[in-house]
């Protein structure tokens, strides 16, 4: 439990462009472009020096920390995912074909455009080193961007959403094969790139804005829609685990599963005053918590071994509350956290 | 031979050949009450009287017969064919198609531009004159029947009755033909993309078709437009193409002036051609002459003039003479005159072929 | 008079002819670059050499000028007006209509059937030719000058250079009209929808699709189809009609078998009417004879004859003469030779008008 | 607090028949067909006898009934709006126009067929007499309906709805003029008609597939979207207090409101064993209470001035136990029945 995630400072700028450089495929979301990193983390440190009282075009960037302050992970909030663009989506639908005459009645599905998606809270951009740490990294971000939320949900939209890359197959993508091709005639990693490079919102625009019907996709563009790449499918329970659920939306190009939850559904935590003790109280069960400070202007989290004692204080050790910069009686938001390991630890 | 419009008399001939066509021919059924209502309301269409103007919201059928006047009177065998117009499709029941059309799908950012071809469910056509029905039985057809020209004589006495009777159709006239199919009888468009809607066999859903309940269609097809780079190669290639057997049909409708303007068949694809009745050729280049009727002529040997009465629509005949007009008249021996049921002095419609 | 290719030499006068007509010819914007650009575009496609089936995906401009070869060789009162011709439209950029389609609407459970007019935003014509950019400058207009019939040689000499270099062109043909105007110089049908989904006033929308700038139409106009019953009665009286100026026109593109099949300027709702390219009168109608330059012919009064060159694309030159063609041989006066600068024996496409 | 509700039985086919005969406009999910109602009133029984496990076609009527005996009001819940059909809405949209040419960004809003509302649970054909306390019978017949929902929520969807009459002015119906009529060259009364003759689904299914614009649609149309009749505005607000809201669904025919709200948030109420008294207890303060048994194969429940004791009873007098069969120790749910009035009473 040596590893602390804060929000990311301009400092970081090199730790985190060399793990943009490193990921693979390149991340939409956090691209290796210095001068893009380096205006995003001016706003992120920004945002939260800044009262905010709505989601807006806020990103948040964290960053997870060795004790011996290395940074070897990095994962952001968008506040809202559109910001001030479109965030499209296709949306799962069924119209129902019914004919009196032939007295049947079917299901057809479709997949809609949709920007519905714009308006939710999305987080994105997870990136580490190779270091030994890498996996509990990002477990740790998953749960501390919750935290995040959990302690300042003003700042983020009702429902908050991953998207998770889609199911590749030896270098194809199948869903983008059946589907973005027939409208784009490239490849999938050429309009990839061209979309992580600048506004992805012209993708949608640029489509026809009719719906696509399932039965004329081919078997394989169908059996991707909102299937995970394989080497996706732990980050998928991972999220499960923190509460998600599969939403009737995919990925536009790669048809990767979008997982959402409700931000007022997410495990509330409980906002107590700090302890600083040698010991753990005598009667007291101690647990493993996530613990993160109220204080505005950064943000700060770390899993930590505290207990709750009978006066409701949340007792940690002298260690854990300096690397929190937490004093006596501060309130800290506590959140037990999970034991369910993350093996795998892929990147969501 | 002679073309003349069906009469009720016609049923149990009508039937035979309903039998004869088998069920790959779906305006003709083989359903006694069916037909029995298409001889009445054909018989209904060609004794209404009308002006220009007139009818133009009612369904019309023109339903001809070809009979062989060689066999005796009383024989089941003088029926050897029919044809049909209908003057106006779509006004009781829809008249579905898919329509190619263009969508531009461009984006600066990405340097593209291109169009997508897509198929679009519509009723275009809807008051549109429809050349349909026509089918010539086996016994008059084949190397030994050729001379007599039978099959130019059904499709082509059609022009020379809507050219006599402009004022009973609209301003332009289809024909719908026969799609593809593999070596299997298989319509590879019908699997690709009917097949994935609906619940029944392509015959039915063609049966259903040729019945006029054509409901299930706008209830069950896909309404959204499709984009047809979906569609397997096989059917793409099935789009705007005819079957085999077609060729010849689609071939002589070209000739006229009918052209294929990226309307299909929704279940097997094939192609609608269509023109402004006013620009099909055997129209424009029909013209009348007076009869005259004399014994000493000679018949030509391959029919080269075809020629239709001009009086009262439910006596049209039409037929081949044995040479052309001069200078207005039109001379016939008293056997023309007599199939033609007509008299000295009387206006027929001529077309040379 | 003579048309010919366009010069770069030209451009001054073409300038001056930008500036004359105003932001309402949208073809001609009053921007020397842009102008310049085009007379280059429409040099390298004259001199281009092209063999039927070539060039098929290739953008080119055909652009024309009247000359008025009574004037001075140096003044600039010597271009009367322009035409254009483009071989395909919407290569380089979307080229967008409205297209009117029927929706069949029925219900058994209802006893309803009907059909719905709708729009459908399409780009079906990409790849067809246009003609456009047509215009005669004020001088060459009026009552005095109509016997020299200016606007019918720039109209239809189109035609000729089209029938002469049939492999540079499509199949098809269109020109756009433009639409009804209220008395207050206000399209009711763009105030109905243009207005609705676009920020930016008609004149500069109808500006930039001229400068070929019409992404912002796929980007902010409707692009599901809309049933026109949803518009207020005054925008739907303009679909497909035209403006008062326009009708002669349109008369004389119908003339030359040019209809209206149902699309639309998605702005102002004026008709676009289309042909087959071998259909088009002026174009079938033409035949070719051997000049013989002769000194003692007499000029007929009303020039009922058009005469165009039949050599090198990038020397055409078309015209009046006096006279049509006896037996294969077109008789000129020396001075209509060296109009179009044709020598004996040489061959001209010719048309009787 | 008169009145009681309780499931209806074939014995109220008369009352139910009365009030639907009475019902102005005409409820289309009250059809004054006595086959049809018989046919109704023997599968909402066979309903409630029979143990559910998920929402399907069944539909519960309920009636409001005075001391006397008389059958005052009827309403129903259809667990599934859509049944073995669908129900069509139209559902409000927004499409982005966006051009990089023009520098500009415009959403455009939109209605677009949907059939969604077909799984949720729908609250509806409250029809009453002119009896005096119709008023109240309104108000308790939709606290009931909630507590039916409360008491067994496996026979419900998670959503549940309402759809209120849409707006009128002088005998019209403006969206129906400036939307429907297009498609149907039909007066909105004998569309009506036709809907409530049978099914509704045909409608939706015979529209054109493509969404309206509303910039398109006439002022009067536009206006009417999610406006209800002045004489339901009552009724919005009474079931906004209870907790629902309005919808982005609109009627596909009058445009009217429908306010949602979802199952697992209701006033949860509690399950407490009766207790029956002549004396409310003294240090327990007896307040309003919505009463419900939990036995199967009926529903009962009537508003009861009663009280929470110390031992986690509910205090109740033996009228009251009387009226709701309710024997001591028999397990109730027990929901705080609100003060607030619904003076008007309109029908929902």
């Amino acid at each position: 439990m040596s590893l602390i995630v804060r929000s990311a400072t301009p400092a970081d700028l090199d730790a985190i462009m060399a793990m943009a450089m490193m990921a693979r495929p390149a991340l939409t979301n956090l691209p290796a472009d210095r001068e893009r990193l380096k205006a995003r983390l001016a706003l992120s440190q920004a945002a939260l020096s800044t009262g905010i009282d709505r989601p807006g075009d806020e990103q948040y960037m964290l960053v997870a920390e060795t004790d011996s302050g290395e940074v070897i992970a990095t994962a952001t909030i968008k506040a809202l995912a559109g910001g001030r663009e479109a965030y499209y989506t296709y949306r799962q639908e069924t119209l129902i074909h019914a004919s009196q005459q032939l007295d049947v009645r079917r299901e057809v599905n479709i997949l809609s455009i949709s920007h519905e998606m714009s308006h939710a809270t999305l987080l994105c951009a997870l990136a580490t080193t190779d270091h030994d740490q890498a996996a509990s990294a990002r477990h740790l971000l998953r749960a501390a961007r919750l935290a995040l939320i959990v302690r300042s949900p003003e700042r983020f939209a009702p429902t908050l959403f991953v998207a998770l890359s889609g199911y590749r197959e030896a270098g194809r993508t199948p869903f983008w094969d059946g589907v973005g091709r027939h409208f784009f005639s490239r490849d999938f990693d050429e309009i990839h790139r061209a979309a992580s490079l600048g506004s992805r919102s012209f993708i949608g625009e640029v489509m026809p804005p009719f719906p696509l019907y399932l039965p004329l996709l081919d078997d394989q563009a169908r059996e991707a829609i909102g299937r995970a790449g394989d080497n996706h499918l732990e980050a998928v329970r991972a999220w499960q685990r923190e509460g998600f659920r599969l939403s009737r939306h995919v990925d536009l190009l790669d048809g990767g599963p979008l997982l959402e939850a409700s931000r007022d559904h997410l495990p509330h935590g409980q906002w107590l005053p700090a302890q600083i003790a040698e010991t753990m109280p005598e009667n007291a069960c101690p647990g493993t918590m996530l613990i993160t400070p109220q204080r505005l202007g950064d943000f700060r989290t770390c899993v930590v071994t505290a207990a709750i004692n009978e006066h409701g204080q949340c007792v940690m050790d002298a260690n854990s509350a300096r690397r929190l910069s937490v004093e006596a009686d501060e309130p800290v938001l506590v959140i037990p956290f999970g034991q369910t390991s993350d093996s795998e630890g892929r990147p969501c | 031979m002679l073309i003349r419009p069906i009469e009720e008399g016609d049923i149990d001939a009508l039937q035979a050949i309903a039998v004869e066509t088998g069920p790959g021919f779906t305006s003709l059924p083989d359903s006694r009450d069916f037909l029995i209502d298409k001889i009445a309301h054909a018989r209904e269409s060609f004794q209404r009287t009308q002006e220009a103007g007139e009818g133009i919201n009612e369904a019309a059928l023109y339903f001809f017969v070809l009979e062989d006047d060689r066999q005796p009177l009383d024989s089941a065998d003088r029926l050897a064919g029919c044809c049909a117009i209908e003057a106006r499709v779509g006004l009781d029941a829809p008249f579905y198609h898919y329509r190619i059309g263009q969508l531009a799908h461009s984006s600066s950012h990405l340097e593209l531009h291109r169009t997508l071809d897509t198929l679009f469910l519509c009723s275009d056509h809807t008051g549109s004159a429809e050349v349909c029905s026509l089918y010539l039985r086996k016994r008059w057809r084949g190397e030994a029947q050729r001379p007599m020209r039978n099959g130019t004589l059904l499709s082509r006495a059609r022009w020379l009755f809507m050219a006599g009777f402009r004022e009973r159709f609209p301003g332009r006239v289809l024909a719908e033909m026969r799609g593809r199919f593999d070596d299997d009888g298989k319509s590879p468009f019908w699997e690709a993309l009917g097949q994935k809607f609906l619940p029944i066999e392509f015959q039915r859903a063609d049966h259903l078709t040729g019945m006029g309940e054509k409901g299930f269609i706008g209830e069950m097809m896909p309404r959204h437009p499709i984009c047809t780079s979906f569609l397997p190669p096989s059917a793409r290639a099935c789009i705007g193409q005819v079957h085999t057997q077609t060729r010849p049909a689609l071939a002589m409708l070209n000739r006229d002036g009918l052209r294929f303007e990226g309307y299909i068949d929704i279940f097997d694809g094939g192609p609608t051609v269509e023109a402004y009745i006013d620009d099909v050729r055997s129209i424009r280049d029909s013209l009348t002459a007076r009869v005259s009727i004399e014994t000493a002529l000679s018949t030509e040997e391959r029919p080269g003039w075809l020629a239709a009465t001009t009086g009262a629509a439910a006596d049209f005949r039409a037929g081949w003479v044995g040479r052309g007009p001069q200078e207005g008249v039109i001379a016939l021996t008293p056997e023309e005159a007599k199939r033609l049921n007509v008299e000295e002095g009387e206006t027929l419609r001529l077309l040379a072929t």
